[in-house]
């Protein structure tokens, strides 16, 4: 039994080790170094290849969502078409504009890849599995966040087109609008946890009670954090509902309409980066980063459930692309101001709440009210005044 | 800043300046874009992302129908309506037969009427379907209404194909009757169709009638008034769904549209909503014509026994002639001088008709209404141009 | 609905308008109403709005283009033939100057019933073309005059934005027209008849002066 | 409650992708190249014509009447007369299409050629794979590439063919009948004129 | 400067940016060897839905995307003092909650203002 | 490990080039970022004194850097509207032509 | 440099044909279309990518709204000369390697409209096709296998010698020639460079030599 | 003066100053983004990491985005056809200089900065929350009327009188 144990703890554990082990045969000053390098092309090519599993998934649900069967025919069940896919666009010709801003227009995607794979710095994929424990890791996530909807804007202004321009401000108004809160969202968890690192966050919550485990998502506020942080993260990171600065039958595709080639490639790449690391800090705020759901399956290794989770959000993301129309300008706007701020900062007074009352059912059921009660107002409120409803019609005979 | 510069100089009308005076991009949407289905332009002039004004421009599918129609027999110009709306070609056949048929005084069979009406709904069924698909695709939906809109309509044009040869081009109706008669089993394999699609309405309104994203989106979108409606001769559902009662089926009675019991949705607010709602009860309308079309169908000859296929020489004269095509009122005039190619042909399209009011509807909305607006006037351009 | 009826309803409410109603011999019966220039606007707003009639839905605007023709009439004549006064039958040649005409098609949504042709004829095809427009009284006919305008060449005066529709701003022609030349593009032309297999072999023989020696190559 | 309607379309797509993996009807694709559908007897995509026999100049059906050549509404048929006549599948001496093309550039596959031959020479093929990269020659079919024989067209299209078989064959018996009865009334008629007795025209059917 | 904490995000910066240069760099290098670059005047226009472009678009935008960008500018700062209060926020009373409360309270009642004024309807 | 002297040479020249900036420049929108460059030197200098100071563990330096920021960032909000109603007024950034539409 | 070029790869041959296959298997199976259509071919092109044909299979679902990102241009419809310019510059703004199927008889020589005024005898006469299907409209089944032709089209290309394809040679230009609009009629009626009617006797057109006994 | 330091000093010094030099406005911003990121890496080289973070979210996020949109608002990205330094350039590159001279003197002078670097105090944002609601309260609370302030004037004057106050 024990050892068992001690298996499933090795295998846990075995990235970190097989690391130490390498380390060890370098002089001492090299480490730190070369375990940072080596940790940061772990991340590049595990993330490289998951968003090239993502694109692959992606055509391959939304198929069977629309009774096909989605590429199918390079390699095995079509699992090479995201490769042919990179070839293809490694050899596009790369089309600058004339009137483009030439320089901006080649550091717009550069940005964007960067800023998205920063990211990962402080993502925890594992138990001992990040780049760096960073006091204010969280602050660290949001602060690297924002510099996306630069390199967004910089796409966009430089290509000098219409498309692309409406395209960018439709981006950064947007972004912008999420920003705040996906960043109000998660301040539930930090006043819970006490802490800005994403390793101790994640450490508060991989604790059982019987068999469940103290994820956040599991109280009122943390549920309903949970959710308005995965809104805000889905506009954040341009997807369907809420692709409209790419919305292609509105404005061809938005602030990249300009961009062919591998540039263009670094966009896709770098939006789908961006989406998951978005939904790795969910996964690691709320959903318990790479802790298992339950405690007799914690002999899985830990970033095995931060994978398996982080598939979970990307399935959804798919699910609703697949069945939901994009949101309108106005309606975007009008969500994220009228609908998001206010439920976030209501559910931050929940969270304060939720601390100050005792333990028991009468936390639960007043916390719960306090969530549940705001959102069916505004969302009534919302309908009301949009006076939108299901009509019925008569007929002329 | 010198007009040439300013960026609305070259339009061609001299739009208004924005509210706090900022400066206003003109924005070519179109002829190649996503959602303008086919090779249709709006010239947008935008205050933001609001549109100040918009002009469309037209004929980029102009491929001279009319003009070919005039050097082409009677019956030769029978395969070019089908590509004027080329999602219908059944109703363009059977408005041209129509027109034809009034010219030269021919009477058509019973059993040709019942196949004309069944071929003719099922066309509609097709083509709202599909319409309701691609204003989905237009508000972003990565295509999954189309799909299933597709799906029914494969089987929709699998029975056009085992009857009339075609998938699209159909080809079908002759002067005084139709071309081939019902092979066998098609009346079964059709029945079963028409019996599966009320399951694909349900998942098709299961999907999208309740969805709040769709309502916010479409409903006080583009509103036009039923005044507007009739002064701007909107026919079809457009004008149904501003409450405009008029239905030429109901009005004009032609072919045997009087023996069947079937209902006209109209909307009251006249938005992009009660358009893609009354196509949706239209489409259960059809079912019901359908069934009783299909219970009905008498046996008998499919074509006026008269009629000979070459040498078709009306006398002088003239003839409009309309049928309720699915996009709405389509109408063809044609003018005999006694020869064996019309002298004036002239093909009144709903399609163009309809987009009068484009401006009007689009004018102070949204860019991302536009294409909603339009998805929802149910335009092609094989029939806007021509 | 009795178009004798409506004619005269009509000419008695709009002063100074006389109305032709033109037959229709083909079996539609459908028969029209021709009108002046200068009272059509009157004629349609009546139509539009008087209490029996109220066409208020124009279904359809068509151009017909009827070339300048010569007319022969047999018409019998009182001559004398001979220091005899006797009928005789004289072939008379009238040459009918060229018009652009238009029809508007209206319907009536309010009482259902229609269809109602309405003509108008220009004075003749190269200069006079004008003809008031319809669409302040009918918004439907804004599209379609624009159409008539462009393929045609009539000119619609007080039309709010008469361009062409469907061909390009510095096209000069108007294709509908029956004396309209189309562009020679007949390079290839494997299968031409007729006129066009005229201009293909004109075109063929064209090439071949450019490069000759390389006939029947393929 | 916001979300209803989303959640009830969300259940709408996850009902057609669990679907998909259990019912034909909720994958409909047909793998095109490897699966195809059935061939739809009536489908038509390019006119072909129609010999007799195993030789396709001799059994060609074509009289070269030019009819389809003049009714084909956007004249991509071509067709030159012969000078001669050679006989026909029947024997019976007519004139033949010394050319005969069809340029599938411009064919709209209207079927109205088909219609209007009085000899159901012309039928349509359902073949429709016939993308080219040669502009030219590849899309203009000349009388070689457009026959197929009359097996060809009871394959593709076995109820039209089988009637068309029938009708042929009928007019086929009525045409030996009556070229019978002309023959006998010519012989009558000679006989008549070498014997000087008279007798009653034969009152024969025609 | 090896034993920098931030040494591992320096390396991550440093290898990003190497990855997105590194590709483009390949890619640049397959056109330098293999597929000629052929620019052309139209190929190099602005794409217009296959129209030339008319006028230029950098134009003058509308102010109201000026007032979300205050909003969120406001908003952003006020997390930036929301966190650490956040991360202290086990440790604190009543007291601290109100103080906090009162500043979050301040800057609720700009959003309220800003309702009422309609700023925050897109147009 | 630099000193601090490193730090104010390095704030100061950051300064100058703000206030170059504020001075030359005529755009408007430029001028105000000068000022933020400026603000930008004034906090490095709070935080090198802090580092540097004799009592780090007080975090004056680091609290006046965030209230420093803070406020900055408000006076970005309100200059740029200020100079978007300039602009409303004179159509014009540029500082030199607002001063001659002035008058 | 070419020569230099040559002759380095020859020398490397199984690293030049390694990247040609590697090439070529990109390009072949990542052709994503331009989200273009023209007139009644569209609704059938529409159709092979919805479920029944699902073009998606062979990776060509990915149609990109903007030419920038496509790799192959359908034409599938009419081209009128209103059009056609449009068409032409849709096509120069398409990075290479680019192809264009030219899907539908109007497409490929004006179809049954040729005869219009406004109708341009076939997109050929101005923008280099790669494949012609043939049909009014041609089945979804007949674009398949038009792209799958063209998919075999571009695995017989190479890297370097005679078979390369055209983007790969200096020499051949990437843009064309956009007409503009004339008086009458486009301006120039079409690219002699690229499209020349083949002198062939107009009556004799695909005689075939054993029919004229 | 270490290695990292300079660089990072380099990289802060060219990005104000290409913020401050070049001629479009838009370049002008992105290049402040560079330095203000650079400021920012100072802040973490000097253990101030809340402050460094909040500096790039702050100025790089927000700041930065506001400008650009001022920039779009205003339409100035336009290259324009006059310099794009003022007339008196001269003279104010002067006072730049000279305030430069005399602060590098003053600091070079003081003995009192040339002491070394003391060790790294424990500064977590533990702490600057205790600081924050314990010692700093009523900053906080003037802090919070400043910003809705700043909220409302900026609004309304970016809004503008015959604005419509919907």
């Amino acid at each position: 039994m024990t050892h068992l144990a001690q298996l499933a703890q090795e295998l846990d554990q075995i990235f970190v080790l097989a690391a130490h082990w390498l380390l060890s045969y370098l002089p001492a000053a090299l480490q730190p170094l070369c375990s940072a390098i080596l940790s940061v092309a772990a991340i590049i090519i595990v993330f490289a290849t998951l968003f090239a599993l993502t694109t692959w998934l992606e055509r391959k649900g939304l198929g069977r969502m629309q009774n096909r069967y989605g590429p199918n025919r390079v390699g095995p069940f079509g699992m090479l078409q995201p490769i042919a896919d990179g070839v293809k666009s490694l050899t596009k010709e790369d089309i600058v504009p004339i009137t483009a801003d030439h320089a901006v227009h080649f550091l717009a995607p550069v940005l964007l890849v960067t800023a998205s794979f920063m990211d990962y710095a402080v993502l925890p994929i594992g138990r001992n599995m990040v780049l760096v424990n960073l006091n204010a890791g969280v602050l660290f996530f949001f602060a690297i966040g924002s510099m996306m909807e630069l390199a967004v804007f910089m796409a966009g202004w430089s290509s000098r087109s219409k498309y692309t321009l409406l395209g960018a401000m439709r981006a950064i108004a947007q972004m912008i609008s999420y920003e705040v809160p996906l960043v109000l969202a998660s301040i539930v968890v930090i006043m819970q946890a006490g802490s800005l690192s994403t390793v101790s966050i994640v450490n508060m919550q991989a604790t059982y009670s019987g068999i469940w485990p103290h994820w956040f998502v599991f109280t009122p506020w943390g549920f309903a954090g949970f959710v308005l942080f995965m809104v805000a993260a889905t506009a954040e990171s341009n997807r369907s509902p809420f692709d409209l600065p790419e919305g292609e039958s509105e404005i061809i595709a938005g602030y990249y309409t300009e961009y062919s080639g591998f540039k263009f490639a670094l966009f896709f790449l770098g939006e789908y980066i961006g989406m998951f690391a978005t939904s790795g800090m969910a996964i690691t705020l709320f959903l318990g980063g790479w802790s298992a759901p339950f405690s007799f399956l914690t002999w899985v290794p830990s970033y095995v459930w931060f994978f398996a989770k982080l598939l979970a959000i990307i399935s959804v993301f798919i699910w609703i692309r697949g069945t939901l129309p994009r949101l309108r300008m106005d309606q975007l706007m009008n969500l994220a101001w009228e609908f998001m701020l206010p439920m976030t900062l209501l559910n931050l007074l929940t969270a304060g709440i939720w601390h100050f009352m005792p333990a028991g059912s009468s936390r639960w059921l007043v916390c719960s009210t306090m969530v549940v009660v705001p959102c069916i107002l505004l969302s009534r409120g919302l309908k009301h005044r949009k006076k939108f409803q299901v009509r019925t019609y008569h007929y002329s005979e | 800043m010198s007009t040439a510069t300013h960026p609305t100089a070259h339009f061609d009308l001299q739009p208004t300046d924005g509210p706090g005076k900022e400066q206003l991009l003109e924005l070519s949407m179109g002829p190649q874009h996503p959602s303008t289905h086919g090779v249709f332009r709006m010239k947008v002039v935008l205050d933001g992302e609001r549109v100040v004004r918009l002009k469309p421009v037209f004929g980029y599918l102009h491929r001279n129908h009319e003009k070919i129609a005039e050097s082409e027999t009677y019956l030769g110009s029978m395969p070019y309506t089908d590509r004027l709306d080329y999602m219908c070609s059944i109703t363009n056949n059977w408005a041209y037969a129509l027109a034809v048929e009034k010219l030269a005084g021919i009477q058509v069979p019973e059993r040709a009427e019942y196949l004309r009406v069944i071929t003719g709904e099922l066309t509609r069924l097709q083509n709202h379907a599909c319409l309701i698909g691609f204003l989905m695709q237009d508000m972003g939906s990565s295509g999954t209404p189309l799909m299933y809109a597709f799906r029914e309509r494969e089987k929709i044009l699998d029975l056009f194909e085992s009857l009339t040869g075609a998938r699209m081009m159909c080809n079908y109706m002759r002067f005084g009757g139709c071309r081939v008669d019902l092979p066998a089993g098609w009346l079964d394999q059709a029945k079963k169709v028409v019996a599966d699609f009320p399951r694909f309405l349900d998942e098709y309104e299961q999907l999208l009638v309740s969805n709040e994203i769709l309502m916010d989106r479409t409903q006080d979108v583009g509103v036009l008034s039923r005044e507007l409606a009739v002064s701007a001769g909107i026919s079809g559902p457009m004008a149904r769904a501003s409450g405009v009662d008029y239905d030429i089926r109901k009005v004009d009675r032609y072919s045997i549209y009087d023996r069947f019991t079937f209902r006209v949705p109209l909307g009251s607010h006249g938005d992009v909503y009660d358009r893609f709602m009354v196509r949706l009860l239209e489409m259960r309308e059809s079912v019901s014509i359908l069934e009783q079309a299909m219970r009905d169908i008498p046996s008998g000859p499919i074509v006026d026994p008269k009629m000979k296929i070459r040498g078709f020489r009306p006398k002088p004269g003239e003839a409009y002639g309309r049928i309720e095509a699915p996009k709405g009122e389509l109408g063809f005039y044609l003018v005999s001088d006694g020869s064996p190619n019309p002298y004036r042909y002239r093909v009144r399209p709903p399609s163009l008709i309809n987009l009068t009011v484009l401006e009007d509807l689009c004018v102070g909305r949204n860019v991302a209404d536009i294409v909603a607006i339009l998805g929802s006037i149910d335009i092609v351009l094989g029939e806007v141009d021509r | 609905m009795n178009l004798e009826a409506i004619k005269s309803e009509i000419e008695a409410n709009v002063p100074g308008c006389r109305l032709e109603l033109v037959a229709n011999p083909s079996p539609s019966g459908q028969h029209s109403l021709r009108t002046g220039a200068e009272h059509a606007v009157a004629v349609a707003v009546y139509l539009r709005d008087a209490e029996d009639l109220r066409f208020d839905f124009c279904s359809n605007v068509t151009g017909i283009d009827w070339p300048s023709r010569e007319v022969s009439q047999k018409v019998k004549v009182r001559k004398l033939v001979d220091g005899v006064e006797q009928e005789v039958e004289e072939v008379r040649k009238t040459a009918l100057p060229g018009t652009l005409e238009v029809v508007y098609h209206l319907f009536s949504v309010e009482k259902k019933h229609g269809p109602i042709s309405l003509r108008m004829s220009t004075i003749d095809r190269d200069a006079n073309v004008h003809l008031p427009s319809l669409t302040p009284v009918w918004r439907s006919a804004e599209l379609q005059e624009r159409e008539i305008f462009d393929l045609f060449g009539v000119v619609f005066d007080g039309h709010p934005d008469l361009r062409r529709l469907l061909m390009w701003p510095d096209f000069t022609d108007h294709p509908m027209r029956r004396d309209y030349v189309d562009p020679d593009d007949y390079e290839y032309e494997p299968t031409a008849h007729d006129e066009v297999l005229r201009r293909a072999q004109q075109h063929r023989s064209e090439a071949d002066e450019e490069h000759p020696g390389e006939a029947g190559e393929r | 409650m916001v979300g209803e309607g989303i959640l009830k379309g969300m259940a709408e797509t996850a009902r057609n992708f669990f679907g998909s993996f259990v019912s034909k009807d909720r994958l409909t694709t047909v793998q095109y190249p490897e699966e195809r559908e059935l061939q739809i007897e009536a489908a038509r995509d390019f006119p072909f014509l129609v010999y007799d026999g195993a030789d396709w100049q001799q059994g060609m059906r074509c009289v070269a009447c030019q009819i389809c050549e003049k009714e084909c509404p956007p004249k991509c048929i071509f067709i030159e007369k012969s000078k001669d006549k050679k006989p026909d599948a029947n024997g019976k001496p007519q004139f033949y299409p010394a050319v005969f093309n069809i340029d599938i550039s411009v064919c709209m596959s209207c079927q109205i050629c088909v219609e209007v031959c009085p000899f159901d020479a012309i039928k349509m093929n359902v073949d429709y794979n016939l993308s080219t990269d040669d502009r030219f020659a590849g899309l203009l079919l000349n009388k070689q590439r457009l026959s197929k024989s009359n097996d060809y067209y009871r394959k593709i299209h076995p109820t039209e063919a089988t009637a068309v078989d029938a009708r042929l064959a009928e007019e086929r018996a009525r045409q030996k009948a009556k070229a019978k009865s002309a023959a006998e009334a010519k012989a009558a008629a000679e006989a008549r004129l070498t014997t000087t007795a008279v007798q009653p025209a034969s009152g024969e059917p025609r | 400067m090896t034993n920098s904490p931030y040494l591992p995000v320096i390396v991550l910066l440093l290898a990003a940016v190497a990855f997105a240069l590194s590709t483009l760099l390949l890619a640049w290098l397959w056109a330098r060897f293999f597929s000629p670059h052929k620019p052309g005047p139209s190929k190099n226009a602005i794409y217009e839905c296959g129209l030339e472009s008319v006028g230029d678009a950098w134009i003058q935008f509308k102010p109201g995307y000026y007032l979300y960008g205050i909003i969120f500018l406001v908003f952003d700062v006020e997390a930036v003092f929301l966190l650490p209060f956040a991360v202290a926020f086990s440790r604190f009373g009543a007291a601290e909650s109100l103080a906090m409360l009162v500043f979050l309270l301040l800057l609720v009642e700009g959003l309220v203002w800003a309702y009422q004024k309609n700023i925050l309807v897109w147009t | 490990m630099s000193s601090l002297q490193d730090y104010l040479l390095l704030s100061s020249l950051l300064f100058s080039i703000g206030l170059a900036g504020v001075l030359i420049r005529r755009n408007a929108i430029l001028v105000l970022i000068g000022i933020e460059l400026m603000l930008n030197a004034a906090n490095l200098n709070f935080i090198a004194f802090w580092r540097f100071g004799p009592n780090p563990s007080a975090l004056t330096g680091i609290m006046f850097a965030l209230f420093s920021i803070s406020v900055a960032a408000a006076e970005a909000a309100v200059g740029l509207a200020i100079i978007l109603a300039a602009y409303r007024h004179s159509k014009t950034t540029d500082l030199d032509r607002m001063n001659s539409l002035k008058g | 440099m070419d020569e230099k070029l040559k002759n380095e790869l020859s020398k490397q041959g199984i690293f030049t044909t390694t990247l040609q296959n590697l090439y070529n298997w990109g390009r072949t199976n990542s052709i994503w279309p331009l989200n273009f259509g023209l007139a009644c071919c569209a609704i059938e092109m529409i159709a092979t990518t919805m479920a029944r044909y699902d073009m998606a299979r062979f990776g060509a679902e990915v149609f990109r709204p903007s030419p920038r990102q496509a790799d192959l241009m359908i034409v599938a419809g009419t081209v009128t000369k209103k059009m056609a310019p449009l068409v032409v510059r849709l096509y120069n703004q398409m990075p290479e390697p680019k192809y264009v199927i030219s899907m539908g008889a109007c497409a490929i020589s004006g179809g049954p409209f040729k005869q219009g005024y406004n109708v341009l005898k076939g997109i050929d006469r101005f923008i280099p096709v790669d494949i012609y299907i043939p049909g009014c409209p041609p089945r979804p089944e007949a674009l398949l296998d038009a792209f799958m032709e063209l998919q075999k089209k571009i695995d017989e290309q190479t890297l370097t010698g005679e078979k390369r394809p055209r983007h790969l040679n200096a020499g051949e230009p990437s843009e064309f020639v956009v007409p503009r609009y004339g008086a009458h009629d486009l301006e120039p009626t079409k690219n002699p460079n690229l499209w020349k009617a083949p002198l062939v006797q107009i009556s004799q057109a695909g005689t075939d030599e054993s029919g004229s006994h | 003066m270490t290695a990292s330091f300079m660089i990072l000093a380099l990289l802060t010094v060219a990005g104000m100053a290409a913020a401050m030099g070049l001629r479009n406005a838009v370049h002008c911003v992105l290049a402040l983004t560079v330095g203000f990121a650079g400021v920012a890496a100072l802040y973490l080289q000097l253990g101030a990491q809340f402050v460094g973070l909040t500096q790039i979210m702050v100025y790089v996020g927000a700041v930065a985005i506001l400008a650009v949109f001022a920039i779009m608002m205003t339409h100035s990205p336009e290259p324009v056809k006059q310099p794009a330094f003022s007339s008196q350039w001269f003279v104010g590159g002067i006072v730049a200089a000279s305030v430069f001279a005399v602060l590098a003197w003053a600091i070079h002078s003081n003995a009192a900065f040339t002491q070394g670097l003391p060790p790294q105090p424990e500064v977590t944002v533990h702490q600057i929350g205790d600081a924050l609601m314990h010692h700093f309260v009523l900053q906080l609370e003037i802090m919070g009327l400043l910003l809705t302030a700043a909220l409302i004037g900026a609004v309304v004057i970016a809004m503008g009188h015959e604005e419509e106050m919907k």
